[in-house]
């Protein structure tokens, strides 16, 4: 079968030899290379493209760029490499492309969802506020699903996405948005002063305008050849980047701007190495807005059938892609620059129906020159009604408040209302946009960042002074000359003839939305005044294109209705970003492993090998516990355990927070930082410490130990160790700067082997060099310097589970292999290795507490059981006053204790609720919670620690924990489970 | 993301090397143990919240490391100056810049 | 005022729509009132629907600076639940999802509330214990909340990923079915339709400028754009701006207002059936009617009023989106925008007399204002009524920060140790 | 006598790089976080033998041995010969802080024509050889994660960060390559 082409020979720019061959809803077609979507399909002669959100109204393309409300389509390389919501007018053809249309069942020709469109009159804007009300379940369970189905376009993709996405930061003197005629003017201007200039244009090929518009010269050359020129000049300058198929998409605070650069979605077999798109964040020390003109449409009764589009954009689809848009065309504009759409088109051999022109006086060049060529300009007159289901068939069209209505066959009407001007960057930049009532239009007012718009944005309309303008932006003293036909001011905004207040036809402001002008008119009447009351209440504005070509229709149309003039009306802020920009390149490289660094100590891979489970703390990975064959997790802690306490267990605290403060004022310094007094600490002994914030509630604990007079080795939760050495860093810069003394974290600095149990000691001192371990010459809380396998390390003799216990610190480098050579001495004793879930076990058999866990932040050093660490000496630290408030020092504070149940076998849930009185009704009185709760193989029994209300008063008192399905009995036990004398810390 | 001069680096530098600390020139009693309830709640908690030109402090935290105060314009986001820790309260540098409106749009 | 029904909306499509009156009427002000709202969203629209419905004061205004519901109301991701820890918490936020689930019935407006489910994701043995022991609270408080596995949560959401192979692997989750979403805008204007039928004015556009007092300290009115207007008793309502509201009256309040950005996606077929929040990754998502992913980013670190943020806010908050649900790296952002916080420092609310006589605030809702809005404008109705608080906001007095009595939802939710 | 303990580098095992650039681990060095006063960077300089740079972003070299201005009273000294800082340090008789730092950092070396380009695929500062001479040196950011960078020549920069982050650093530095050489 022969498809007919709408391909004009000698037209366009592409290259007939170099085809791609695409499939559209199945059927087979061909493109050739450089077409859009879009372009392909109208050189097929296809025109319905998509269908409408609400209505589900065939809809066919209607522009040739990003303003695209219609034709958006679903773009696909394979099932994984699938896009929804593509515009068909910006994605570039490439060969094997599988595009789909959307919002449509079962095909575009014939919908379903076309029935909403008989409804319509029940469907106005607003109607869901005031319905589906009754009954009250019926909203969430039956009209809220309908409406979900019916609502949406494109269908996500299923499977993950596969293309990987790249990021660069960047900095330059000029960044130039837009490659029109303004900007490559202005960047070849910056350019030529040796600023390093970025040029970026959302299209394949720079021009801009010059595209489509085959009449402007410049420099004596069509505007098209100067065009390419210029950008072989910039691409050959070592100062300037040039990114096409790139949107500046937001311009933020600073002169930041987001720049999406399409790498391959052109491409038919991008390399593997190709990112699909890059992000690029650029910072500019100037940017210089050159972002053109979009062209509007006339609201008008059923303006939206397939085969109606701007008339720039059927230029385009000629002048540049080689393609007519019909056989027949009419033209309705209110602007002068559709005829020479229609002037190129009668040169191209297409038939022109007539230009219908709203305007009495149209400009006299174009009129005449389209005369002369034999087309029928109609002046005062408008389209009042077009005709035809899945493509226009004729256009209605009589004289402006006369009579003789005359129907005129046509496959295709090209629209312009004028042109607005793009002011989005300008917009997001903060700039406070200006309304030209002479011209109906909002400019950019005065710019609040380092940048100036140029051009067709900036409302400059003729082409020598727009030229002018542009080099002067650039900064250099780069001439060009140029002419036009016609400038791109006047136009209509608002609803023309035959879509008034007194009609009730479907004239669309906002295509994909389906906003009618009525629609407008409804929330005026409604009492909606505001124009972000008007655009939220019939979501004008609000779809994919964000309302590029409605917005000001929509003004328009709800000034006009509240008798005010527009600005009064307001005008809804323009947000990021320019155009929809994909997850995967805000995203850039943050996925999978670069999603979050995960922090491994040295000794990980050891660990690995030994068969240990990881847990996530913070970013970093913690062996959890260590599996051996056939046990699951409870098994192997319950074996750690015993096998700790018995003989000795072996484990990785590397990931401990360490800080050493160091200068003669560091007793000091932490004297004010913690809450306890450390000028009586001396070398070579340690002391656990709590600090406290202002407020007076724990904030982190630790060993610190004092290694010189003037060197402390600090210690700090896993987790807390970044915001210690911050809150300490804040103390010490900004309130007592004057102490000598520094900190500098060394977490990382050392591995740390942790040796707990009754033969921690044999299995460590072969290794350790100039050190005497006796209980006599390093006792418990003994810090020293020493040699351990011929590396200097720091042995602390400290203990977190209840048993002698040393930590090895050895530089990191070593690590690995200390460990080893402990493990290997550890195995031959008996010892095993554990993980941080036995940690926490025997920690709790001793009732340690582990801030963040049995702490929350809203825990005092005395509800904690740890008043003793408050010094009540010293003058001053850091929480002092926050303790002494009224609501810290009240009566039945929730303090830490322990509680038993009352079955032994019965392990409470941590977070489990605390109430005295179990049969009370909801809602109960809560006492506290259950912060840590284990089983301990050591007690042959249950453990939990507890905040609860009064708790130290409590001692001996039977409390419940109602849980989903039973109440479990506890009684109140002090804190330490194991062990109540502590001897054994002592060896 | 800001661009923020970090005094001690004499630089530009992008807003993610710093932290922002709060407001600025609240300096902790000297005799803090000795204050009221309500002195101390002032203290800690109650903050000016300046809609315009506000005092505050940052740390370059991923630079030199250092505090430093700012004083900026909380409505248009731009910095007027910025100045070393330890300097007093320093004059609003004139003339004031353009201090666009907040955005009356909306969102959805 | 005209009721809204099916039949309603049928009668005027026969006639174009052509029936329908305004909403709401915004009449010249009167010289004074009873009681003069401060701040135009949904707190203060709904403050003063209460007043006229609850408490018979009619002679009320709300005085809006820009347009009503332009603020918080208009820029959040409208999530809704009440599965928070501490009673005082508890209270007010299962007080409004109450009211929630009859508000489109009480105001005869569809505020399209969806208890679709609200899903908080769990990573980490801290997030577990964390989260459980806001189930039990929840649980033995009459509020539902429950715990899942990752096959129950995957379950509930399908998109979700739960491989163990995450950065973050999830192993579990805690639901609140109730918990859902309703539309934003629709509450602001419900609230305004509502008040203004029983007679509250609605000045719009209509800045204040300073708060007159009385020789007793007492207020007694509001400069304004349109010049002095007398009022008995001021609620102020302004969330970010309430700083500047309140120092016009020289009372000084513990806020911070940080920009919160949000952001959508284009619309797409249903896909994401309920709301999924995760505090390790910093993420929250759901689905909009129309089809869009509606995303809460983060904060931004700083202070300001300028209603935008920086983009990095928005590239880590997407990322981890995309590590919860794969699938989307490929949806694209339509668009992005930001509103401000007011945040406490115990990021619990200010609902409370203040210093100055007849001067009532209600403030400091930081990212939980949405979701409060019926329970805290009818809970503000009665402070302003009465002059002292409803039990059910009894704990979000002003006087905690001088005693230290904070209600630190933050702080409980802790960070990992 | 007991076995020696050997050195498992955290980057070994580790190479990558692109057309454009090249990714090696750096050998281990001696490394130390200094702190100081003003009035002591003079005799500080002295028992190190080279000037410890007081200007934002620079860094001072001699032989092996390199000194980086992070901060106002702070340096990074790399010594990548015979070592032996803090005995030199604490010889110095002047008011100090010398804290090793040897094992907590590691670095690669970033060379060739798209390292600046590598660098600024997680990078935010402006690393143009005008605001980023040879010898400029910045801690900044790198992705997610701190890092120190120093300009070693036109085209070659050390990278220096913390070990637990070697995987992440590593992962970034060869994606942003790959995407240097597009």
């Amino acid at each position: 079968m022969t498809k007919k082409s709408f391909r004009i020979k000698g037209a366009g720019r592409l290259t007939p030899a170099r085809t791609a061959r695409f499939t559209f809803d199945g059927k087979t077609y061909t493109a050739y290379e450089g077409d859009t979507v879009a372009s392909a399909l109208l050189a097929n002669g296809v025109h319905l493209m998509g269908r409408s959100f609400k209505y589900h109204r065939a809809r066919g393309v209607l522009s040739a760029g990003a303003e695209e409300p219609n034709a958006l389509i679903d773009v696909a390389r394979d099932a994984a490499r699938r896009q929804p919501n593509v515009r068909a007018s910006v994605q570039d053809v490439f060969d094997g492309a599988i595009i789909r249309s959307q919002n449509r069942w079962p095909t575009l020709a014939f919908d379903t969802g076309a029935i909403n469109n008989l409804l319509s009159p029940f469907f106005a804007a607003g109607f869901y506020y005031k319905t589906f009300m009754w009954p009250k379940e019926a909203w969430a369970k039956l009209y809220e699903p309908i409406i979900r189905r019916a609502a949406g376009l494109g269908v996500a993709p299923k499977e993950d996405d596969p293309d990987h996405y790249a990021n660069r930061f960047a900095h330059c003197d000029v960044l130039v948005a837009g490659a029109g005629v303004a900007g490559l003017t202005a960047a070849l201007s910056a350019a030529e002063t040796g600023a390093e200039v970025i040029l970026v244009d959302e299209r394949a090929e720079v021009g801009g305008a010059l595209l489509f518009d085959t009449s402007t010269m410049i420099d004596g050359r069509p505007g098209y050849d100067w065009a390419q020129d210029v950008l072989s000049r910039l691409k050959a300058m070592a100062n300037v980047t040039v990114l096409t198929r790139t949107t500046a998409f937001g311009y933020y605070t600073h002169n930041f701007i987001g720049l999406a650069e399409r790498v391959t979605d052109h491409l038919p077999r991008p390399g593997k190495h190709l990112p699909r798109e890059r992000l690029w964040q650029v910072r500019a020390k100037k940017v210089i807005m050159a972002t053109g003109a979009i062209e509007r449409h006339m609201v008008f009764a059923n303006n939206d059938r397939p085969g109606i589009m701007l008339a720039s954009a059927a230029r385009l689809y000629l002048n540049h892609y080689g393609v007519a848009v019909g056989e027949k065309i009419g033209v309705y504009t209110a602007h002068d620059s559709a005829y020479e759409a229609a002037i190129d088109l009668k040169h191209a051999g297409v038939e022109i129906a007539a230009i219908v022109d709203c305007r009495t006086h149209p400009g006299e060049a174009v009129v005449s020159a389209a005369r002369a060529l034999g087309i029928e300009v109609l002046t005062g007159h408008s389209v009042l009604d077009t005709a035809g289901r899945l493509r226009v068939s004729s256009m209605t069209v009589a004289p402006n408040g006369g009579n003789g209505k005359r129907r005129i066959a046509i496959d295709a009407l090209l629209m312009s209302g004028g042109w607005t001007p793009s002011v989005h960057l300008f917009s997001q930049s903060r700039g406070k946009l200006k309304f030209d009532k002479a011209k109906d239009r909002f400019l950019p007012g005065l710019h609040v960042q380092d940048g100036v718009s140029i051009g067709a944005c900036n409302g400059t309309d003729d082409l020598p002074a727009l030229l002018a303008e542009a080099a002067a932006a650039g900064g250099g003293t780069l001439s060009v000359s140029g002419s036009s036909l016609y400038g791109w001011t006047g136009g209509m905004i608002g609803a023309a003839e035959g879509a008034g207040p007194e009609t009730a036809v479907k004239a669309f402001v906002d295509f994909q939305h389906d906003v009618t002008a009525k629609d407008i008119r409804l929330a005026v009447r409604e009492g909606m005044q505001s124009i972000e009351h008007i655009k939220r209440f019939t979501t004008n504005g609000m779809a994919s294109d964000q309302g590029k070509l409605s917005n000001m229709h929509g003004l328009a149309i709800a000034a006009e209705m509240l008798g005010k003039d527009i600005p009064e009306v307001g005008l809804t802020t323009f947000r990021a970003p320019y155009t929809p920009v994909t997850y995967g390149t805000l995203i850039a490289h943050s996925r999978g492993d670069l999603f979050d660094p995960a922090r491994k100590t040295p000794l990980h891979d050891e660990l690995a090998t030994q068969g240990a489970e990881f847990e996530d703390v913070g970013n970093w990975k913690r062996a959890w516990y260590f599996p051996r064959r056939g046990e699951d997790m409870h098994q192997a802690v319950n074996r750690e355990c015993r096998t700790a306490r018995e003989t000795a267990g072996i484990f990785d605290a590397s990931t401990l927070g360490k800080i050493e403060v160091v200068g003669p004022d560091a007793a000091k310094f932490l004297n004010l930082l913690y809450t306890n007094a450390w000028d009586t600490l001396k070398p070579g002994k340690c002391r656990y410490g709590i600090m406290t914030r202002e407020d007076g509630f724990i904030y982190d604990d630790g060993v610190v130990g004092r290694l010189t007079e003037d060197r402390f080795h600090v210690t700090t939760t896993t987790g807390g160790a970044p915001r210690v050495l911050a809150h300490m860093e804040d103390y010490l810069q900004t309130e007592f700067p004057d102490l000598k003394v520094w900190l500098t974290s060394t977490t990382e600095q050392w591995a740390v082997i942790a040796v707990q149990g009754p033969k921690a000691r044999d299995i460590i001192a072969p290794l350790v060099e100039g050190l005497d371990l006796s209980n006599e010459a390093f006792p418990h809380m003994s810090v020293a310097e020493c040699t351990v396998m011929g590396v200097p390390a720091r042995l602390f003799r400290v203990s977190f589970t209840g048993e002698i216990g040393f930590e090895i610190n050895v530089p990191a480098d070593y690590g690995a292999s200390v460990w080893k050579a402990i493990w290997e001495r550890g195995q031959a004793l008996g010892a095993c290795l554990y993980g941080t879930e036995t940690m926490h076990v025997l920690r709790a058999e001793k009732g340690y507490l582990i801030v963040g866990q049995d702490t929350d932040g809203t825990v005092t050093p005395d509800d904690a059981g740890y008043g003793w660490a408050v010094s009540k000496k010293k003058p001053d630290f850091v929480g002092i006053r926050g303790l002494q408030r009224p609501d810290l020092i009240r009566e039945n504070r929730k303090q830490l204790v322990g509680l038993l149940t009352k079955d032994p076998t019965e392990v409470l849930e941590e977070g489990g609720q605390i109430v005295a009185d179990p049969n009370q009704p909801k809602p109960m009185t809560m006492l506290g919670h259950v912060t840590s709760a284990y089983w301990s193989e050591t007690l042959g029994r249950s453990i939990a620690i507890a905040l609860v209300a009064g708790g130290r008063a409590r001692m001996g008192e039977t409390l419940y924990v109602p849980m989903k399905d039973k109440t479990i009995a506890v009684e109140v036990t002090d804190m330490v489970f194991f062990d109540k004398e502590g001897g054994r810390i002592h060896g | 993301m800001f661009l923020i001069k970090c005094p001690y680096c004499g630089d530009e530098r992008s807003e993610l090397e710093f932290r922002w600390a709060g407001e600025a020139h609240i300096a902790r009693p000297e005799n803090i143990a000795a204050i009221s309830d309500e002195e101390f709640a002032e203290y800690f908690f109650l903050r000016d919240n300046t809609k315009g030109v506000a005092y505050e402090r940052w740390r370059h935290i991923h630079g030199c490391g250092r505090f430093f105060n700012a004083i900026r314009d909380t409505v248009s986001d731009n910095f007027l100056l910025t100045y070393k820790a330890g300097l007093p309260r320093q004059p609003v540098p004139g003339p004031q810049p353009v201090t666009p409106d907040a955005p009356e749009g909306g969102a959805a | 005022m005209r009721k809204y029904s099916v039949f309603a909306v049928a009668r005027e499509a026969m006639r174009s729509h052509k029936g329908w009156e305004p909403q709401w009427v915004s009449p010249e002000p009167r010289a004074s009132y009873d009681v003069i709202i401060i701040g135009g969203g949904g707190h203060g629209l709904g403050a003063a629907y209460y007043l006229a419905q609850e408490h018979g004061i009619t002679n009320v205004a709300v005085i809006e600076k820009g347009w009503l519901g332009g603020g918080n109301t208009g820029r959040n991701t409208t999530i809704i639940r009440s599965n928070y820890l501490y009673e005082e918490s508890m209270d007010i936020y299962e007080h409004s999802l109450k009211l929630w689930e009859g508000l489109s019935q009480e105001l005869n407006y569809n505020v399209m509330y969806s208890p679709r489910g609200v899903m908080m994701l769990s990573h980490n043995t801290h997030d577990q214990q964390s989260f459980k022991r806001h189930i039990n609270a929840n649980r033995l408080y009459g509020i539902d909340n429950e715990w899942l596995t990752p096959e129950q949560a995957k379950a509930f959401c399908p998109p979700l990923d739960i491989s163990k192979t995450a950065r973050y692997p999830i192993n579990g989750a805690a639901l609140q079915k109730r918990g859902g979403t309703a539309r934003h805008d629709a509450v602001a204007w419900g609230y305004a339709r509502a008040a203004s039928d029983l007679g509250v004015h609605i000045i719009q556009n209509c800045e204040v400028t300073g708060i007159r007092r009385g020789p007793g300290g007492e207020v007694t009115g509001v400069e304004t754009a349109r010049g002095f207007i007398g009022a008995k008793k001021i609620g102020v309502s302004a969330s970010g701006h309430s700083s500047m509201i309140m120092q016009m009256a020289d009372v000084r309040v513990p806020l911070t207002s940080n920009p919160l950005q949000a952001l959508v996606s284009e619309p797409l077929k249903p896909i994401f059936p309920c709301v999924v929040m995760s505090n390790t990754v910093h993420a929250y998502i759901s689905q909009s009617d129309k089809g869009e992913l509606v995303i809460g980013a983060g904060t931004d670190q700083y202070h300001s009023y300028s209603q935008t943020g920086g983009l990095q806010i928005i590239t880590h908050t997407l990322d981890a989106i995309c590590e919860l649900f794969p699938i989307f790296r490929r949806v694209k952002m339509m668009r992005q925008w930001g509103g401000i916080t007011d945040n406490t420092p115990d990021r619990s609310a200010i609902q409370s007399v203040t210093p100055v006589k007849n001067l009532f605030v209600n403030c400091g809702w930081g990212t939980g204002g949405f979701k409060a809005t019926p329970g805290s404008a009818n809970l503000f109705a009665h402070l302003i009524a009465r002059g002292e608080p409803h039990r059910l906001a009894a704990g979000l007095t002003l006087d905690r920060f001088r005693t230290g009595r904070l209600i630190d939802e933050a702080a409980a939710a802790a960070v990992a140790h | 006598m007991v076995e020696l303990a050997n050195r498992t580098l955290p980057l070994s095992g580790f190479h990558g790089g692109s057309a454009v650039t090249s990714l090696t681990p750096a050998q281990p060095a001696e490394r130390v976080s200094l702190r100081a006063r003003p009035e002591d960077v003079a005799a500080l300089s002295a028992a190190l033998g080279l000037s410890l740079p007081t200007q934002a972003k620079t860094s001072a070299t001699a032989g092996k041995r390199s000194a980086l201005w992070l901060g106002p009273d702070e340096w990074l000294v790399i010594d990548e010969g015979e070592g032996g800082l803090m005995a030199v340090l604490g010889s110095s008789g002047a008011l100090h802080s010398a804290t090793d730092v040897s094992h907590r950092n590691t670095a690669v070396l970033v060379a060739g024509p798209g390292a600046a380009k590598t660098l600024n695929g997680g990078c935010p500062l402006d690393l143009s050889l005008k605001m980023f001479p040879v010898g400029a040196c910045a801690r900044t950011l790198f992705g997610k994660i701190e890092v120190v960078v120093l300009r070693t020549a036109e085209d070659a920069f050390r990278v220096e960060f913390w070990r637990s982050f070697s995987q992440y650093a590593f992962g970034l530095l060869q994606d942003a390559a790959e995407d240097a050489a597009v």
